[in-house]
């Protein structure tokens, strides 16, 4: 007993000296591995891109990260499918990228999942295991800006899908958006229902603004409200909720007891098609509601869901699928043909995204024949390019059908289309209505 | 030939891994009344459990009517014609005294019987008619302990199994209850297995006695010859 | 009753909705004695013990432990104080081994762990656990090795006074022997006053010194053991009234 | 602005409605706690199963969500006592930390089998002959929200009758109260366990047809439901419909107020809190006995 | 004293010194180390989750009420005060448990425990969650980019994976001084018999509270550490479901098994990361529906959790070591 117990603490004396021993060299370790960690990381960065004297550059590889997984799913699968669909038509119609010897792009996909975490490693991911030389995604504001951490790290060029205003404000030098932003939904909704009133001598007393509280459903809404202030009109009633929102029961009371003439509605998806029905089902007549922000009222999916509660509902979108360009009505009916329904905004903006990223390509061959796909150059092929519906295909896809990048990647003419549900049917109306439509203001 | 109604042949039984029982044997036979004396802990809620089947048998046999009821479920020895009154009552406190009587005659065959039951419950328990409506956690104690012969005797069961009836029952109340299982024997002609710490009063109305001890059957006889019997008391005091 | 008294206990009373568990008690403990608390089922002796060690709140009147007032407090603050006790339904500590079971009772009074340990490992190998048993989960023991552990676990604590309620309930008899070993050498080699709760009268009648019995709620007598046990209102306590 | 006093009452209805559908939302998991004493913490997702189930059938027999119902039901009693014999009756009488992981594990299961088959689109039946609104002068009435909030009524006291007032409510009640017991009583236990669990959550697969008629399903709509029937059976205690009854519509009212005088986006923060104060005064609940 | 030093320090040395190898082995791919950092963050959370659930036996699910308050908090004070979050996360870790003290002190007072215990934290996930929403509104804050030590914000992964792999040290080394400490012993008691605990002296609120402000300040100190691995935090940061899937890991490890524990965190980081990665794009939620199965298989038939297996392999080693003691 006693033998073994002194034999301990002879053990243990040794022991703190081995213990002592390890620290120092973890600490030694430590910092070493401190010192020599820095300096290899910008080194390894250019020795994985090919850099050989002349480039035969067989593909060029487009990553793609969106949310696959969660409840963003619904917008990142559609996304990608349009994506897919695009490349297709690219390689197969388009012969690739001329500039670049008929290089074909080939598409990596990556799920972002639904949060920031796993959308850095999506992103970490793709880039380890393929090194895209453009990177699209990540539709959700916090995504995005996870992936876009990593991307501006590698220099990577990332077409953002997301809308959300600051992702153009920090400062970072590889990110680019075709789409609007999000503020410019709210704005146009604005616009678009004060010169309806003008036109038709309809007199606007109250005005609700409703929306989800997501950083998107809100910063589209201040958009609503500092246009609207900017017109003179005050919003009576601000009134956010959570897009998980199971009942809008209370809401509906709430807009009876402020009988609005205008509701300005920012829905994200699945609360849209509860508020529209809601509404129909409450019997309050509100002169007209116009959604902002894109995918609430005006989806093949929510007026299927929501059948007639949305008749005549508005909503801005970053995409005009009824535009009348050459190019956007073929894609149009390809992507109907292929998925069997008509694309929404999360389609769109992939399709003028990734034909701008294809036509920048092309530019950037035209430009730099020796190195093409280097960033820096892929960057100033992309700034460079001014393209209308004349000399380009990805602006026939635009709602505005101007695309032209000012220095931190934002669209110039970045502008949304307004859709209404009429008889069932999705129709452009605004900012021109497409053939044999007229808005319906307001609803009867 | 005597009829043995159950019978427990060397029973070894517990709970969990724990055994309690070690080696009880014991017979009822049909009309008598059986008393199961001994002090606390020696096993006898132990054995009434293992009859209806609520321990852990380890070893032994429990025939009943003849055939060996191990295997059998619970609910199915109810069936069977076995009825237990728990120690502590067991009533369903939340549930009307009625509700409570019903219950006891869950099974189908008593069902069919429920009003002629009813009839001889409150016959015998003519308060328990009073109080039907009320709620049975408000009766006194004297009351429930009727309320849980009741509920048993609802089952019309051959042989009922009693666990300390007169637990913290007052002195006047506790001659009644054992007038009433001596009525219970012979008028309504049911087998007793009783046990119980009034040991005198027990012994005084049954034919047959067994002491146990730590798990054990220490002693067994007629009852009019343990009363006086030295050995019983030690079996309690030791000394 | 010169000797020194270690507990108190004043006109106890304790209702449970309308049962009367305990009714005026009053008793003392003498230090050094092995204390039977007897009676039969619902007598209210574990009642008695669980109004001293604080699980229950009395309803009236007074504990005392060594002249200090401590009726109503904490269950912890009474074993702080130096009053342990096992219970009746053995509460082990499955997932811990029973070394560590043990080691949480001695911390009571120590701060260092080995210390804790190595005295753990002294009462468990003298109330005779085998150091082989010493890293076995409780869950795998015996029921003998759990009541000794419980036991084990409530001298760690190193009371003045320990209640034993039951210990050897569901014990065979030859177990039951070596628990009344363990019990007097608790008593006579570590000086632990002890009230011993129990049924299993050849085992409580062998080990008090002096043995009171509760009934029905009330204090019925007290005395030596023998005496005790021929006192006729114990044994109609016991065996019933005579037959109305 | 001031809300006004129509406001109010309006919303106090409108909680009122939501209230009654919750308790039948929470009978089941009552059920199924207060007689088996299983955690479930997956009861919540067993409601967007039969949302995403009555989405299917509304819409492909072209009829009325709370009439699918007379499928629901008995196929949710089926899967509720497949689910009981498979993983339930296993961990019977076991720690709550096993039961919640086992529950949990089954919400993660049917969470993303939903997201599987379905895609997170929100799914709304678009038959339904009661949206719509009476009007009563001070307040507005939703038909199908009403007509939820009686039939959920109607099917809770159906309960409390069937509880009461036959053979089989009174084994359950009396094995509620004591398993041991009510074995002794001739009642198979195991049997009532089983029934017990089907009827849990078949009662959730009814709550669905009815939430169908006004709400929508997705895969994470269980999440919503399955800690809010939680507190309610924790403010009601398990004594008994009329606390279960009084603590959902305390909720729902709760809830709505805060909807319409602070704002949707806070609706869950109040009664939670009140669940947390109440707990620590009254541990057995706001209405439970003892 | 000294003696028992070793037995708490060197495993959590052995896992600072294997873990600093990951990113040479992996040639600092930053997919990796992004990954090993993750995955280093969720196993400290989770071992700390294990000090109130595995030791104490109390079922939190609050785990990011308080990584989430004592993240904020340091990365606010950052951003807005300019204050390093090397004074931010201590005040975090200070905050959050100023918070489990006021929650925890009620609960314990009046005896909530069990299932309404697990149901109450739950709570106070959604309640902060929403009640963030009304005080910091439902934007985004995005960290600006500012690199360096002193902002614990980098570039690339590695520093940050080093910097986490030290907590996570701390946290193993605290896991076991603990289960060795007096404290250790007491929570282990009460989780498996609070009454019989109480009787031998322990003041069971005392020491439940005890663990429950060591878990929330340890979280509201990674709470930093989180968010700057995630380059923003919101309203979202309480999240409910993470919560909740921090305890599951902490039951899939086995109670109280530190070794379990950190096991389960890395295996089912891994697995969830490889399942969404190589599986995501093609059946969506594939991995969370394994995870389902995996835990309710646990939950029936090894409600011990991985702690045999694991607690087998750590002996082994150790007698490999230490040359077969017991």
């Amino acid at each position: 007993m006693m033998s073994k117990r002194s034999f301990k603490k002879a053990i243990s004396k040794t022991m703190s000296l081995v213990i002592g021993l390890i620290i120092v060299i973890a600490v030694v370790a430590g910092v070493l591995i401190y010192m020599t960690s820095l300096p290899p990381t910008p080194t390894t960065t250019p020795t994985t891109t090919p850099t050989t004297t002349k480039p035969t550059i067989e593909k060029v590889k487009i990553g793609i990260i969106e949310p696959l997984t969660g409840r963003y799913a619904v917008f990142g699968q559609e996304a990608v499918d349009a994506a897919r669909l695009l490349v297709d038509i690219i390689n197969n119609e388009l012969g690739g990228v001329r500039s670049l010897g008929g290089a074909k792009l080939e598409l990596y996909v990556e799920d972002a999942g639904t949060d920031p975490s796993s959308a850095a490693l999506a992103a970490e991911r793709l880039i380890s295991n393929y090194r895209p030389h453009v990177i699209l995604g990540a539709y959700i504001s916090r995504l995005t800006a996870a992936v876009a951490e990593v991307t501006e790290r590698e220099k990577i060029p990332l077409v953002m899908d997301a809308l959300v205003d600051w992702l153009t404000e920090r400062g970072w030098n590889y990110v680019f958006r075709i789409a609007p932003r999000a503020s410019a939904h709210g704005k146009a909704a604005v616009d678009f229902v004060l010169e309806m009133a003008r036109k038709t001598n309809v007199t606007i007393r109250t005005v609700v603004v409703l929306h989800e509280d997501s950083i998107f459903g809100t910063t589209v809404a201040n958009g609503v409200r500092s246009e609207l202030i900017a017109n003179g009109v005050i919003p009576n009633e601000t009134i956010t909720y959570a897009y998980t929102i199971t009942d809008f029961g209370p809401i509906i009371s709430k807009i009876r007891d402020l009988n609005p003439d205008v509701i300005f509605s920012v829905p994200y998806f699945s609360d849209g098609i509860l508020f529209a029905k809601a509404l129909q089902a409450s019997g309050i007549k509100v002169k007209f509601i116009a959604g902002a922000g894109g995918c609430g009222y005006t989806d093949p999916d929510s007026i299927r869901e929501a059948g007639e509660a949305v008749e005549y509902f508005t909503n801005t979108y970053s995409y005009n699928p009824a535009r009348q360009t050459e190019w956007n009505k073929r894609i149009v009916q390809e992507f109907q043909q292929k998925y069997g329904k008509l694309p929404t905004e999360a389609a769109g903006i992939i399709f003028y995204s990734l034909m701008f990223v294809y036509e920048g390509l092309e530019k950037a061959g035209q430009m730099f024949p020796e190195n093409p796909l280097n960033p820096d150059n892929l960057k100033a092929a992309f700034l460079s390019l001014d393209l209308n519906d004349s000399n380009s295909k990805a602006a026939q896809l635009y709602p505005t059908g101007k695309i032209k990048l000012a220095p931190n990647g934002e669209n110039l003419y970045g502008g949304t289309a307004i859709l209404q549900v009429i008889g069932g049917q999705p129709k452009v109306i605004w900012p021109e209505a497409e053939a044999g439509v007229t808005p319906v203001f307001p609803r009867p | 030939m005597r009829n043995a109604l159950l019978e427990l042949i060397n029973v070894e039984a517990g709970y969990g891994v724990f055994r309690v029982l070690h080696d009880v044997s014991l017979r009822v036979d049909k009309g008598e009344i059986v008393a199961l004396v001994g002090p606390n802990g020696a096993g006898k809620t132990t054995t009434l459990k293992t009859i209806v089947g609520l321990t852990n048998l380890f070893k032994g046999e429990i025939m009943f009517e003849g055939s060996r009821i191990n295997d059998v479920p619970t609910y199915n020895r109810i069936k069977k014609g076995l009825a237990l009154v728990p120690e502590g009552r067991g009533i369903f406190a939340p549930l009307t005294v009625l509700e409570n009587l019903y219950l006891g005659a869950y099974h189908e065959e008593a069902r069919q019987k429920l009003s002629d039951s009813l009839e001889m419950v409150f016959t015998i328990f003519p308060k328990l008619k009073e109080r039907k409506n009320q709620i049975a956690g408000t009766l006194s104690g004297g009351e429930s302990q009727m309320l849980a012969i009741g509920r048993a005797l609802m089952s019309r069961p051959k042989i009922l199994l009693l666990d300390e009836p007169s637990l913290g029952l007052a002195p006047k109340i506790v001659s009644e209850l054992f007038q009433i299982f001596k009525g219970l024997n012979e008028e309504w002609k049911v087998t007793l297995l009783l046990v119980e710490q009034h040991v005198k009063n027990s012994l005084e109305i049954s034919h047959r006695a067994y002491v146990m001890e730590s798990g054990k059957i220490v002693l067994e006889g007629e009852s009019s010859a343990l009363v006086n019997d030295e050995r019983l008391r030690k079996a309690y005091l030791i000394i | 009753m010169s000797d020194a008294v270690l507990l108190e206990v004043v006109n106890l009373s304790k209702r449970f909705g309308g049962i009367t568990a305990l009714n005026n008690v009053s008793m003392r403990i003498t230090k050094g004695e092995i204390l039977g608390i007897i009676g039969p089922n619902g007598a209210g002796k574990t009642t008695l013990v669980n109004c001293v060690t604080g699980i229950y709140k009395p309803d009236g009147g007074k504990v005392l432990f060594l002249g200090e007032d401590i009726t109503g407090r904490q269950p912890h603050f009474i074993a702080l104080k130096g009053i342990a006790r096992t219970w009746q339904k053995i509460r082990p500590f499955y997932n811990m081994t029973v070394i560590e079971a043990v080691t949480a009772g001695a911390l009571l009074r120590t701060k260092d762990v080995l210390k804790a340990r190595e005295e753990a490992a002294e009462i468990l190998e003298f109330v005779g656990i085998p150091r082989s048993k010493f890293e076995v989960l409780g869950k795998n023991i015996a029921l003998i090795e759990h009541k000794l552990v419980d036991l084990a676990r409530a001298i760690a604590t190193k009371p003045k006074l320990l209640f034993l309620d039951e210990v050897v309930a569901g014990l065979r008899p030859h177990e039951v022997d070596v628990i009344a070993d363990v019990v007097k050498k608790v008593n006579r080699e570590m000086g632990i006053t002890l009230g011993v709760i129990e049924h299993v009268m050849r085992f409580v009648m062998n080990i008090s010194d002096r043995i009171v019995v509760l009934h029905e709620g009330r204090l019925l007598t007290q005395g030596k053991p023998a005496e005790v046990a021929r006192d006729p209102l114990v044994v109609e306590a016991y065996l019933g009234t005579k037959p109305v | 602005m001031l809300p006004s006093s129509n406001l109010i009452l309006q919303s106090v209805l409108d909680g009122v409605f939501l209230g009654f559908l919750y308790s039948l939302m929470a009978l089941g998991l009552s059920l199924v706690f207060g007689v088996m004493g299983i955690i479930n913490f997956a009861h919540g997702d067993f409601i967007m199963l039969g949302s995403y189930l009555v989405w299917i059938l509304a819409n492909s027999l072209r009829s009325d969500p709370s009439l699918m119902s007379v499928i629901t039901v008995p196929l949710f009693f089926t899967i509720g006592a497949a689910i009981y014999v498979a993983i339930i009756r296993p961990v019977l009488g076991k720690e709550p930390l096993i039961q919640i992981a086992v529950t949990v594990g089954v919400g993660y299961v049917l969470q993303n089998l939903a997201l599987m088959m379905f895609r997170a689109e929100p799914r709304a039946v678009q038959i339904s002959y009661l949206n719509f609104y009476v009007n009563l002068g001070l307040v507005s009435v939703h038909t199908a929200k009403l007509t939820s909030a009686l039939l959920s009524l109607f099917i809770v006291l159906g309960v409390h009758y069937l509880l009461t007032k036959t053979w089989v409510g009174l084994a359950i009640r009396a094995t509620a109260y004591d398993k041991e017991i009510a074995s002794l009583m001739g009642i198979n236990v195991g049997k009532i366990f089983l029934l017990v669990f089907g009827l849990g959550i078949s009662l959730t697969g009814l709550a669905a047809s009815l939430w169908m008629t006004f709400g929508q399903a997705d895969p994470y709509i269980g999440s919503s439901f399955g800690l809010l029937t939680w507190v309610i059976i924790a403010l009601g205690g398990l004594g008994g419909v009329s606390g279960l009854l009084a603590s959902s519509i305390i909720v729902g009212v709760i809830q709505s107020l805060t909807m319409t005088l602070v704002s949707p986006s806070v609706s869950l923060a109040i009664p939670y809190i009140v669940f947390i104060i109440v707990l620590w005064f009254r541990p057995q609940g706001l209405f439970g006995k003892g | 004293m000294r003696a028992r030093i070793s037995s708490f320090v060197l495993p959590a040395l052995i896992v600072v010194v294997a873990g600093a190898t990951v990113p040479f082995l992996v040639g600092f791919n930053q997919y990796y180390v992004l990954l090993a950092l993750q995955s280093v963050i969720i196993a400290s959370i989770a071992l700390a989750w294990n000090i109130i659930g595995g030791y104490a036996g109390q079922l939190d699910l609050a785990s990011f009420a308080y990584v989430g308050l004592g993240g904020i908090l340091a990365t606010t004070l950052m951003t807005e005060y300019n204050i390093t979050p090397w004074v931010g996360m201590f005040l975090g870790a200070g905050v959050s448990a100023t918070l489990a003290f006021f929650i925890g002190y009620p609960l314990f007072r009046f005896g909530v425990k069990g299932v309404w215990y697990a149901l109450s934290t739950a709570a106070l996930v959604v309640i902060l969650h929403e009640v963030s929403i009304m005080v910091l509104g439902s934007f985004d804050y995005y960290i600006p980019f500012v690199e360096g030590w002193y902002y614990l914000r980098f570039r690339t992964w590695e520093n940050l994976y080093y910097f986490s792999l030290i907590i996570l040290a701390f946290v193993i080394s605290l896991n076991l001084y603990i289960s060795r400490s007096k404290v250790g012993y007491y929570l282990k008691a009460i989780r498996e018999d609070e009454v019989a605990a109480e009787a031998v002296g322990i003041d069971i609120r005392k020491y439940k509270l005890l663990a429950l402000m060591t878990y929330a300040s340890i979280l509201g100190f990674i709470g930093y550490i989180y968010i700057v691995s995630q380059r923003t935090f919101s309203y979202k940061t309480f999240d409910s479901s993470l919560s909740v899937y921090i305890a599951i890991i902490g039951i899939v490890g086995g109670l109280g098994s530190v070794s379990g524990t950190f096991t389960a965190a890395l295996i089912l980081k891994v697995v969830e990361e490889y399942l969404r990665g190589y599986l995501g794009g093609v059946l969506p939620g594939l991995h969370l529906l394994l995870f389902g199965v995996l835990l309710i298989t646990v939950g029936i038939l090894r409600p011990e959790g991985l702690s045999t297996l694991t607690d087998a392999l750590v002996k082994k080693v150790k007698a490999r070591i230490w040359g077969g003691a017991p």
